[in-house]
């Protein structure tokens, strides 16, 4: 684990009374990982537009969160950023570079193709329906494509997950992945359980008609008031 | 041993420049106390690790908030007071990265590269005068001692590419060899100009020459000509664009260091950027006149009122002034090919840098040149 | 009649030793997948001896979704969203493409309004894509800060764009019989803002690259298109008008209200990487006369003739519609059996698919930094060669 | 030219080709056999000189068990578009290959060989384009069926 870490003398290991020392050792190191992200520019379709180029343009500034150094070799990144669809064909080499990362190395899935296949999830016989099947992702911007803004708020996602979750001595244990744009009380595993219940039983095709029964649903009726059928 | 400084003060209107580096204090102590010889020697060993350690996390902070404000957006902002703290996030943060050494690359080789490239230019800070006071030794045989570093510098980046087993980064290797080899030939010419007009190679003695003027506007048409030669080839030297083929990344992803991950790529990263200082250092010292402050001829009040501002003060602007110049360099141009590359040295630069050689030594025989001695 | 079938895998078998001690021995190298100058996932093999090149394979579909296997299952309408996908700089000439092509089908005649609305998008998109286009050049060749200035522009057509369309990429905005939504008031005056803003702004790409010595050494007569070669690989668009051959289908065959707005045809001479770049560059200006010509009397109108979910009824047969993209001419050729609104076989006409190919008959004999200049002149988007 | 005097032009050219009816252009069926020899009289010959093979794509007539070939052609000199399609058997589908005769052919060919597995006789290079060298099956046919294709309905 990195040159400093391998010989690092013994005071990491828990002695009595030392957890003072090791976490705040754990918070410099928490906090220099979340504040220099160098992201890997690894874009396949749409989202690599809006989430490599315009978030490093002069509009939405990726360089303010230190990012904005987008290294080509996966050796130097330690973010990927899974800009768009991932195809059967590209799953491999996806894994394969995430492999050649070095350690303490994220994953941001971006963009509803590459968190379920997006548009494609029907009728494609090459689309690979989600990242998280290749590589383990940290944090979902879903969208499609998302805002450079939706992005933004995926990185601090990432940054808020780092510093809390990791701890030098286990470095792979991270906080369970969260959707980064949803409220604090959805977490992802409650979203695979509706899509895989949805596709399995209710097999529906009307989206209208499903999308009517769903909690969320009744919620928005009640704010907006249904649009007259004219207008 | 009163400080040289205080009694430089007292006398006010032309002071001499008496240089006393670290090297001669240390040798004047070593025959009564050789336990001070050993402090001196200790305090310049850490002064120039933490000038390099402090010089490239500045560099690299002012390199990215430059390049922001030339493409107008903001450069890092969250980490510390307008993103200060940013370099040392990064630091800490490649010091802790998983060291990766690629399966079938030439162990020994690879993990020696990134060193070498760094040792080269520590060795490079250690000569040059950054004020009177402040010169950690002055070698006899400076300006040589400057030409034959920064040819072994391209070891460092042909050992990184060959060894890392990746044909982008031997590609990137072979083209940093072809490129720092030829482009040193300019460099060399340009300075043995400054040396000619000078007449000496130790560098504090090139500064006390450039007492009446800067030689860049001293020898005037001559003098100019060699500094623009000088800037591009070192420009060359250390890969920066529009020569940085080497390490270009749209072409060759990542050339030399593209197999380097962690603290290897930490250093040279950094070696790139204290690269970027030695060269406006070494122009400074031969062309701008080092801590010699702007003097017009006889102009008493003017003279004593850029005598008040002290030497190194001088020398960090100038130095400051031209790595903005090379950052500006960097921002503005696109790269150029390989070829294009080496027929600017061997068909521009090259025949123009000997009719320079030749026409400096006319212009110094018949002493056209201001103040001549 | 036989066909030999083979495998990547047989071509890429390493070739012999260098036949005489001094000559080096060519080898394989992978612009892989992720690769900076494929902004996208395209995998170029190239055979290099040293640093030229000897031979360009190029192997896409990394990002091959099958596109036309959905279009037999889904709608005109729907199929409208997919086509914001595959080139998605000139996302709204895709959606023009395919509803230009079901309206003539099925006999949809829609007003001035709808079409004078359509060119101006379609131009504005045009700007768009080109600036990208020229700031990804000059991040190609090294001047980081061009891709800089490019987005900085970008952002304020996009603006445009997402308060008229509601997106900033995949506008789905022209449907079938119309557009989505109406322009808004004030859309005509802060069209002459941004013009007003952008005219002088390619004044300054000029000044900051293309007056360039380095980047004019980079891309004068390199990697080299005659006239007759271009139209022979099937190239369309900027890449063929600036080998000479002044095939622009604004002029040649005038859809929308290109033949009311006077503006010319942008040609090369050589068809070198300079040509190309001279081209686009040109050609933002002419967009700009035509957005200006067409700005001030937008016609009144309804801006959908047919309602949103009528179904679409195809006669049985062969229809192919095409319109100038960015990048090229995009044909969308659709056999419908008659019955129902979804097409039996769709099948893209795609520009840089065409355009793609020109690059095994031009990087050969340049070297790698030339294939760069090469390749970001021709202006590729991977998704649409993919599809 | 209108469409009506291109047909009868091209039909002139070649006895076998008969007028393809349901197309929005001047269309004009061909039998495998005469198709080359066709098309390499619409490209030199003067009056028509089809120099841009604009696209080149096949439809899968499942019912009657054939392939149908589109080839679309334009002249940029004259400026008039012609469309020539073909018909082939499904079960052994091989056509004759143009890449001579236009070099995009090549690479257009390859992209109807991988998705609908038409040979090509005679193709420099004729290997799979998007799909892996190892996919089984060929998917743009109307039977193909993919364990991973979610089928909403």
């Amino acid at each position: 684990m990195g040159i400093v870490l391998d010989r690092l003398p013994g005071f990491l290991e828990p002695i009595p009374g030392g957890s003072v020392l090791i976490t705040s050792i754990d918070a410099i190191i928490n906090w220099s990982r979340s504040n220099s992200l160098w992201p890997l520019a690894f874009g396949t379709k749409c989202c690599a537009i809006e989430m490599l180029m315009a978030t490093g343009a002069p509009h939405q500034d990726l360089a303010r969160f230190g990012a904005e150094v987008a290294r080509q070799t996966p050796r130097q990144a330690d973010l990927m950023v899974i800009a768009g669809a991932i195809v059967k064909k590209m799953a491999m080499r996806m894994r394969l570079l995430y492999e050649q990362m070095a350690e303490p190395r994220y994953v941001m899935a971006t963009g509803s193709c590459a968190i379920s296949g997006g548009p494609f999830m029907y009728h494609s016989y090459s689309i690979v329906r989600g990242a998280d099947e290749v590589v383990p992702v940290d944090v979902y911007v879903p969208g499609c494509p998302p805002r450079p803004e939706a992005f933004f708020y995926g990185l601090m996602t990432l940054q808020k997950m780092i510093r809390q979750g990791e701890t030098i001595r286990k470095p792979g244990i991270r906080k369970k992945p969260v959707l980064a744009a949803l409220p604090q009380g959805i977490t992802i595993d409650d979203l695979h359980a509706q899509q895989q219940e949805m596709l399995e039983h209710d097999n529906m095709v009307d989206v209208e008609q499903a999308a009517a029964q769903k909690i969320w649903a009744t919620r928005l009726d009640q704010w907006i008031p249904k649009p007259s059928k004219n207008s | 041993m009163t400080l040289a400084w205080l009694k430089i003060m007292a006398v006010v209107g032309q002071p001499t420049w008496e240089v006393v580096t670290v090297a001669d204090r240390a040798s004047a102590s070593l025959e009564s106390r050789w336990y001070v010889a050993v402090a001196y020697m200790i305090v310049a060993l850490v002064a120039v690790a933490a000038m390099v350690v402090a010089l490239g996390m500045g560099l690299i902070y002012g390199e990215r908030k430059i390049a922001a404000h030339f493409q107008c957006r903001m450069g890092p902002m969250r980490v510390g007071y307008h993103g200060i703290l940013q370099s040392v996030a990064d630091t800490i943060k490649l010091l802790l990265k998983e060291d990766i050494v690629p399966a079938r690359a030439d162990r020994v080789l690879h993990l020696l590269a990134p060193f070498l490239t760094l040792v080269v230019t520590i060795l490079i800070l250690g000569v040059i005068p950054y004020s009177p006071l402040m010169q950690l030794a002055d070698v006899s045989i400076g300006v040589l001692y400057l030409t034959a570093l920064s040819g072994l510098s391209v070891l460092g980046l042909l050992l990184g590419g060959w060894s890392s087993n990746n044909k982008w980064s031997l590609l990137g290797g072979m083209r940093a060899a072809a490129q720092v080899i030829s482009y040193e030939i300019t460099a060399t010419l340009a300075l043995l100009v400054v040396t000619m007009f000078s007449g000496t190679l130790t560098l504090s003695g090139i500064v006390q020459s450039q007492a009446q003027g800067w030689w860049v506007w001293r020898a005037h048409g001559v003098g100019v000509l060699s500094m623009a030669l000088f800037i591009v080839a070192a420009t060359a030297e250390i890969n920066r664009t529009p020569f940085d083929i080497p390490e270009g990344e749209s072409e060759l992803t990542g050339g030399f260091h593209t197999e380097y991950s962690g603290l290897r790529f930490a250093f040279f990263f950094l070696a790139e950027f204290i690269n970027m200082f030695v060269v406006s250092a070494i122009t400074v010292t031969l062309f701008l006149g080092g801590w010699m402050p702007f003097r017009i001829g006889d102009w008493e009040s003017f003279n004593n009122l850029m005598g008040l501002i002290p030497p190194s003060l001088w020398f960090f602007g100038k130095s400051a002034v031209m790595v903005f110049v090379m950052m500006w360099f960097r921002w503005t141009f696109p790269r150029m090919r390989v070829d294009q590359l080496m027929r600017l040295e061997w068909k521009i630069l090259l025949p123009l840098g000997f009719c320079n050689l030749v026409v400096a030594a006319v212009v110094i025989l018949s002493k056209w040149y201001f103040f001549p001695v | 009649m036989s066909v030999t079938v083979r495998t990547l895998d047989e071509l890429l078998t390493p070739p012999t030793a260098a036949d005489s001690p001094l000559s080096t021995q060519e080898y394989f190298v992978n612009m892989g997948p992720q690769h900076p100058i494929a902004h996208g996932s395209l995998r170029i093999i190239l055979l290099l001896d040293g640093e030229t090149i000897r031979k360009v394979i190029p192997v896409p579909g990394y990002v091959h979704r099958g596109i036309e296997k959905m279009c037999e299952h889904m709608s005109y309408r729907k199929i409208i969203t997919l086509t914001d996908r595959m080139d998605y700089l000139s996302a709204l000439m895709n959606n023009w493409a395919v509803a230009r092509t079901v309206e003539k089908a099925a006999g949809i005649e829609t007003n001035s309004r709808i079409e004078t609305i359509r060119t101006l998008m379609a131009e504005l998109q045009r700007i768009q894509s080109h600036a990208l286009w020229w700031g990804v050049l000059g991040m190609d060749l090294g001047a980081f800060t061009a891709f800089l200035y490019s987005f900085r522009d970008r952002e304020i057509i996009g603006e445009i764009f997402e308060e008229t369309i509601g997106a900033r990429l995949t506008m789905n905005y022209i449907q079938p019989g119309g557009l989505m939504f109406d322009i808004l008031p004030d859309f005509a005056q802060k069209v002459k803002k941004l013009l007003a803003y952008m005219r002088p702004m390619i004044n300054e790409y000029d000044t900051l690259l293309s007056g360039n010595a380095i980047l004019q050494e980079r891309l004068r007569n390199v990697g080299i298109l005659p006239a007759k070669d271009a139209v022979a690989l099937g190239c369309t668009g900027p890449v063929v008008r600036a080998s000479g051959v002044p095939y622009d289908l604004r002029k040649v065959e005038p859809y929308g209200v290109y033949d009311k707005a006077e503006f010319d045809v942008v040609v090369g001479t050589k068809g070198d990487c300079w040509d190309r770049y001279y081209v686009r560059m040109e050609e933002m200006r002419q967009s700009i006369r035509i957005i200006e010509q067409l700005i001030d009397n937008i016609p009144e109108g309804q801006y959908m003739v047919t309602k949103y979910n009528a179904r679409l009824k195809l006669p049985k047969g062969r229809f192919y519609g095409q319109l100038e993209t960015a990048r090229g001419v995009l044909g969308v050729f659709i056999y419908s059996d008659g019955n129902g609104d979804t097409p039996y076989r769709m099948h893209f006409r795609s520009p840089n698919f065409n355009n793609l190919w020109a690059v095994t008959q031009i990087a050969p004999g340049w070297r790698i930094a030339d294939y760069i200049a090469i390749q970001s002149s021709l202006d590729l988007v991977i998704p649409d060669i993919d599809r | 030219m209108d469409t009506e005097a291109l047909e009868k032009l091209v039909m002139g050219l070649e006895a076998q080709c008969r007028k393809r009816e349901q197309a929005d252009r001047a269309a004009v069926d061909v039998p495998v056999s005469a198709l080359e020899p066709l098309m390499r009289k619409l490209r030199n010959e003067d009056p028509l000189s089809f120099d841009l093979l604009l696209d080149h794509t096949a439809i899968d007539h499942i019912h009657e068990g054939l392939f149908e070939m589109v080839y679309l052609l334009y002249s940029t000199r004259h400026g008039h578009h012609l469309m020539v399609t073909c018909e082939i058997p499904r079960m052994d589908s091989i056509a004759p290959t143009l890449s001579d005769l236009w070099p995009i052919a090549h690479w257009q060919e390859r992209e109807v060989f991988d998705l609908f597995g038409i040979g090509y006789d005679g193709h420099p290079d004729l290997r799979r384009l998007f799909l892996e060298d190892g996919w089984k099956g060929y998917p743009l046919r109307k039977g193909y069926t993919d364990p991973d294709m979610l089928e909403p309905a």
